[in-house]
């Protein structure tokens, strides 16, 4: 059921210009996002269609995950865009958040030498991680693991894997032996270490597609709800937050969620790969199981 | 003008001055000489508010530089020092001079003038434009030079200013400072290792040996009367032989060097009747044959035991129970067709003979 | 190998189109490090120039401090300014983070103890009789600095290159305090990160390339204003 | 700015309590680094000064090519090392991607220019005079370099240092030729950076105060080294 | 030794030597006078493979160093050149002077015997560990020659040895100078603008004006026989007289001078009649009363028109119908009571006379 899309793609305009503010001259708005999302291209996209729209003018710049949230806590951005559920839980709770509204889903995959020394293809997510782990530790030769280590939304994706798989990351996995190689760095950087080492990694769909040419990995699985990696925004709180613009934030926020913003979403990188690698949500099927986040309820009319 | 008392200086472990003193009035042209190594350049830069001596009190132009440390500038600008070592900075020669000018804000103009003016005077009008750096020693010797004087010091120092220039050179240059110091009242204080610029140029001469001032006076003074045998060694007197007071009579000290009698045209030193007496070489009279009527009044005769030439003069020791050196010129030499063994005579007026306590000379 | 080929053809390709984006970030990576260039000499060669002239107490430390700060990692200033500029910071008033005047601030800072140590260093080979001509001249404070520097101008300018490159060429401080922001504070240094992270070997390498060729032009302009 | 002050506290736990992870990550930094910068001296004291020594044509360029160096960006370098060394480029055999051996290769490539230009520039300074008497001295072409080298070598430990600094503050090459593997190739700045990255900016501080902390110990040694 | 042929050498835009031809024997004490600027300096670099030369054609030791350049080092090693400009490095005085030797590989322990001695002969022994950049302007000169000297270099080039030092540490340097060039065959050039120097010191002289080489000869000739009125300037001829040769007769040649017929001693020049008269001051006995009887074949009477002290001689024109410079010393003046307007006579040996014929000095 992974990587499908689901329909209904249509582009409905009318709710576009529904939200959209009036052209606010010197309007703007400061968002901060994760390398991995902005490295696929899609919010340079973004911000050349609203700029254009609104005359609002996004400075939109990206790190990593933690440092996107940090940048957020301190009151530099505007908005938040990330892919890491549980920071974004541990973020709205503190009170630094507003409006947390999902945008889009797709899913991470393993990906790993084509030999698969592992043989672990076509298994489920948890099950491919249980089998990586013990061949791991019990040194088999040609099973390495390269994990991003750096906190990031990938990260977190792949310690809770650990976890669902039954190991306790901090004890269990981390030190484990040379086989599990902790990179410390963004996503390609740590798929071409998992390349020249022939290690698997666990990575998201879109980087990898964008450094597949330089790469002698293939999926290996990427198939399963546990590889589900659901992308969100967040308005920073205005009361934590004074310097906010709330206004222009709640617009944008409107913006993307609508069908004009989903719909451009949908269709992002059918061109260069062939595919489109996000799958914009819609009610009600992110309100279910396993997406459980509000996705179109308009945020200035709340 | 300049009052240096007890000025002390220490590098490392090594106390270079101990105790200096002097006075130089406004006006004067003050020489120092001395061995290499003997703290001439040291002192130059103390006075010149450079370096700050470690002890002692120096005073200029009636402003204590000592204690106000914030008027150092101010009368920096006032005076003006040439160092040892020739530097030109790496530019034009134009810019060379005309720096101390602008550090004044002295007008364009002004500078022009002045610049061109000095450079026609120490003869290097034509090098305006090249870089300074690429002259030769004695142009750059010059360029310093002229960078110096432009500033139309008060107080000018001069440390070695002719090291690096023929003789026909180190004239202009000695004219050059005599000129200004007559027309401006310049006051002037120069280290030389060139006796014979000391005595044409300084009306005063200060010999500093081992970090002191031993002696201050007039060249005639230093040269013809020293008042230590070190500094009779330094100046190059010739002749230094120890002697016995006998009598004084009619102002005329009788002194035995050796069993002959010398008469010396001055009083002997108070403390004791051993004495040096001491006379220069140019002073000795030499001849061969009969004694000559001249109005010296010691004549001794022997026969000449070495004959060297130090050219343009030739150096004749001739034993007369003790040994006399006469510095004859080289014609001379030729004439009265001298060689080792010949008899010869030797005549010194007694006001050339000058005698030293010889208690002095205890660290010889 | 073949990336590198790739990157000068596309270096070649990017400077006769004149890709307006190229020249966007290429102008602003020149604006922004030309700039901090000039505020760091401006406050190091006179600081250089003076802890050669005068002698002090703790010269030697200072020195040995400023020479330390040669390994003042970009990131950790990057981190300081930011902290400083943040809107909780001390200075967020000011809203200087993502913008490029916040990047020449960071990018001064950075700079300011090389230039200075080196000025320092390249004065520490001029005769000692040369310090005394100056000051026997006459000239105050200011006046030996200015000579003194003037005097030593292959090796100030060369200082001041280093400096130069050194802040075009970085990338922490403007990645930390211009976020990279498309259009706004994106400079050569941080689209090269962008284009490494986003596995566009060949682009990023043409983007250093052109990097290069404007240091390479700032090198041989400043050259020939020195020699006048 | 409660970072900075929390970052030294943090700092000053990490020294005391002897972290093993950070004294790991140090003493490579240091390895690294100090590898890098003696390897590169070995090649960029003898060039700077046979440089210095000699008139050729060209020389002028030369000069302002290594100028030009100093813009050399970190990733840059860091790209095209990793495609020499990576699988697929010409050295991959030597299996030397992703090893503290491969950083050392990369920061010495890095800082060779650096410190070649500024021996250059140290050297400048020198009087002509001097180089006549070396040469009329009878030396030989090595021996007027060691001379000349010796003689300037403030400056030429001022060049080193500088090396150094950009060596062990650098994350560009280290990052892309190390790969900041945790326990094998993560060093201090890597580690910084990742830090920063994750948001841990106090800790990110920390980590710099010992980076300059350490920069300050060599500083020091080399210092007396120099002065014997 | 030292065969210099036709030697160039452009600076810029400005040719500094205009084919200079030199040559040298082995053990010879050449030694190279001339005004500021003339090029001497860049002559000495050149002849130590420091500079080449733009054209011309140099062989040391019997190789051409022009063509043959890759023996420079080791032709290079058996020479040793003191550079005006002393440069000491920043070690201690030991390593200074140890440095060439080191160069050449030499044994530690015989660098160590040579450094001290040497430095003991220049009388810096004391200095060994000190930091030569701290020494005195003249001691950082006698650690440059020691550290040359070390090398025992077989042609040795000094460029102006002395020019820091008084002139008792001169005397000590040209002592080892000439004890080393007697000793061991040392084939010495040297730049020098103490005359007397050159005199005391050099077997040759050569005379550079203007960037040529004008004159070669002994130190006699060089000062009492100049070829050309402009050398006869420089080296300090005070009397230099239009003549127009009379008649030649036993050796001895009669020339009016301002209507004044003067006996020389030696044979007119070939092409003209009308000579330049030159003798040097000191060649000129000053008489007063009546006429002394001595060999000097020329006896002029006149008065005192001026009389100037140049230290330690005085200065006196006296008005012979043309006027003549007599240099007597201090003292003589001093007994003779010379003042201006007083009659005096002169008296000139003719072989103290010298001619130059004048068309050389169209340009002077
Ligand atoms: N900066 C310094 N540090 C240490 N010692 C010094 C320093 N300057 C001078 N000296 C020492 O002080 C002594 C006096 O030096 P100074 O230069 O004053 O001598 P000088 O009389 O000028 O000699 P010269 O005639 O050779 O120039 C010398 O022995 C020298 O070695
Ligand atoms: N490197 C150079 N570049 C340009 N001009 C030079 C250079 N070296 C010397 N000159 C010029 O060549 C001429 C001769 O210089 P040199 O040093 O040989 O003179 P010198 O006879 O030694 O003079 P001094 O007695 O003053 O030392 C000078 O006019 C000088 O300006
Ligand atoms: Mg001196
Ligand atoms: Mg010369």
């Amino acid at each position: 059921t992974g990587t499908e899309t689901p329909d209904g793609q249509a582009i409905p305009n009318e709710t576009a210009t529904e939200t959209a503010a009036p052209p606010s001259g010197g309007a703007v708005l400061r968002i901060a996002t994760t390398t991995s999302l902005y490295d696929t291209g899609l919010l340079d996209m973004i911000e050349d269609t609203y700029e254009a729209e609104t005359g609002v003018d996004l400075l939109i710049s990206s790190q990593g995950t933690g440092k996107a949230i940090e940048l957020a806590t301190r009151c530099d951005v505007d908005i938040l865009l990330v892919h890491s559920p549980s920071q974004e839980q541990a973020f709205m709770d503190a009170g630094y958040g507003v409006n947390h509204r999902c945008i889009a889903y797709n899913f991470f995959q393993i990906v790993g030498p084509e030999a698969d020394p592992a043989g672990i293809a076509g298994m489920d997510p948890v099950e491919g991680f249980r089998v990586l782990y013990e061949k791991g530790t019990a040194g088999e030769p040609g099973v390495l693991f390269v994990s991003r280590g750096d906190n990031s939304g990938t990260h977190s994706k792949e310690k809770t894997l650990w976890d669902m798989a039954g190991y306790d990351y901090e004890t269990e996995v981390q030190g484990s032996g040379e086989w599990y190689i902790e990179a410390g760095k963004g996503m390609g950087e740590t798929l071409v270490l998992a390349s020249e080492k022939d290690a698997y990694t666990l990575t998201d769909e879109g980087t990898f597609l964008a450094f597949q040419t330089d790469l002698v990995l293939t999926p290996i699985i990427d198939q399963g709800d546990a590889l589900l990696n659901r992308y969100s925004i967040i308005a920073v709180n205005p009361e934590q937050c004074p310097s906010v613009n709330i206004e222009e934030a709640n617009n944008f926020i409107d913006w993307i969620i609508s069908d004009e913003g989903k719909g451009l979403i949908g269709s992002f990188g059918v061109e260069d790969y062939g595919k489109a690698l996000f799958t914009p949500l819609y009610p009600p099927e992110c309100t279910a199981s396993p997406f459980n986040c509000t996705c179109a309820e308009s945020v200035s009319k709340a | 003008m300049i009052e240096a008392q007890n000025i002390t200086k220490i590098y490392g472990e090594m106390e270079v001055l101990h105790g200096v003193d002097l006075s130089v009035g406004e006006g004067d042209i003050m020489g120092i000489i001395g061995p290499s190594g003997s703290g001439k350049s040291t002192f130059l830069r103390i006075l010149d508010l450079i370096e700050p001596p470690d002890s002692g009190d120096l005073s200029l132009f009636d402003v204590n530089v000592v204690k106000e440390r914030d008027r150092v500038v101010e009368v920096r600008r006032r005076m003006g020092m040439l160092f040892q070592k020739p530097i030109v900075f790496n530019t034009s020669v134009y810019e060379n001079v005309a720096l101390g000018l602008k550090y004044r804000h002295v007008g364009k103009n002004e500078i022009d003038r002045s610049v061109k003016e000095l450079l026609e005077e120490v003869g290097l009008a034509r090098y305006l434009h090249s870089n300074a750096r690429n002259l030769s020693g004695g142009e750059q010797q010059r360029v310093s030079l002229a960078r110096v004087l432009v500033t139309d010091p008060e107080i000018l120092f001069l440390d070695e200013p002719t090291a690096n220039l023929d003789p026909k050179s180190s004239k202009t240059i000695e004219r050059l400072v005599t000129r200004m110091n007559r027309d401006r009242g310049m006051t002037v204080v120069m280290n030389t290792h060139d006796m014979l610029q000391g005595q044409r140029v300084a009306q005063r001469i200060g010999v500093m040996i081992g970090g002191d001032i031993l002696q201050v006076g007039s060249p005639r003074e230093i040269f013809y009367a020293p008042e230590s045998t070190k500094i009779a060694n330094f100046v190059g007197v010739d002749n230094i032989h120890d002697g016995k007071v006998l009598r004084r009579e009619h102002q005329i000290t009788a002194v035995e060097v050796a069993g002959t009698i010398l008469y010396v045209g001055e009083s002997p030193p108070e403390q004791s009747d051993r004495v040096k007496v001491i006379f220069r070489g140019e002073d000795v009279t030499l001849g061969i044959g009969k004694t000559a009527q001249t109005s010296a009044r010691n004549i001794l005769n022997g026969t000449i035991a070495e004959i060297s030439d130090i050219a343009p003069f030739v150096h004749i020791k001739v034993d007369c129970g003790f040994p006399v050196s006469a510095l004859v010129t080289v014609r001379s030499a030729e004439e009265m067709d001298l060689s080792e063994g010949k008899p010869a005579w030797v005549s010194i007026k007694a006001s050339a003979l000058h005698l030293i306590a010889e208690s002095e000379e205890s660290e010889g | 190998m073949n990336e590198i080929v790739q990157g000068f053809i596309e270096a070649i390709e990017l400077i006769l189109s004149l890709d307006p984006d190229v020249i966007e970030i290429t102008v602003r990576s020149l604006y922004v490090s030309l700039s901090a260039t000039f505020f760091a000499s401006l406050v190091a060669l006179p600081l250089g120039a003076y802890i050669y002239f005068n002698e002090f107490r703790g010269k030697r430390a200072v020195i040995n401090l400023l020479q330390t700060l040669y390994a003042l990692p970009t990131v950790i200033v990057g981190l300081a300014v930011f902290l400083m500029l943040s809107r909780s910071g001390p200075f967020g008033f000011l809203g200087m983070l993502f913008t490029p005047q916040g990047m020449i601030v960071a990018q001064t800072i950075l700079i300011i103890p090389l230039i200075t140590g080196l000025t320092v260093s390249a004065l520490s080979g001029i005769d000692r009789e040369m310090r005394y001509t100056i000051i026997s001249l006459g000239s105050s404070q200011l006046q030996s600095i200015i000579t003194i520097l003037r005097e030593a101008r292959f090796a100030i300018l060369a200082a001041v290159l280093l400096g130069f490159g050194r802040a075009i060429a970085e990338v922490g401080t403007v990645m930390l305090i211009g976020g990279n922001i498309r259009g706004f504070t994106r400079v050569l240094t941080t689209a090269i990160a962008l284009n490494t992270s986003m596995g566009n070997f060949s682009f990023s390498i043409a983007l250093g390339i052109i990097l290069l060729g404007v240091a390479l032009v700032v090198n041989v302009v400043l050259n020939l204003v020195q020699e006048r």
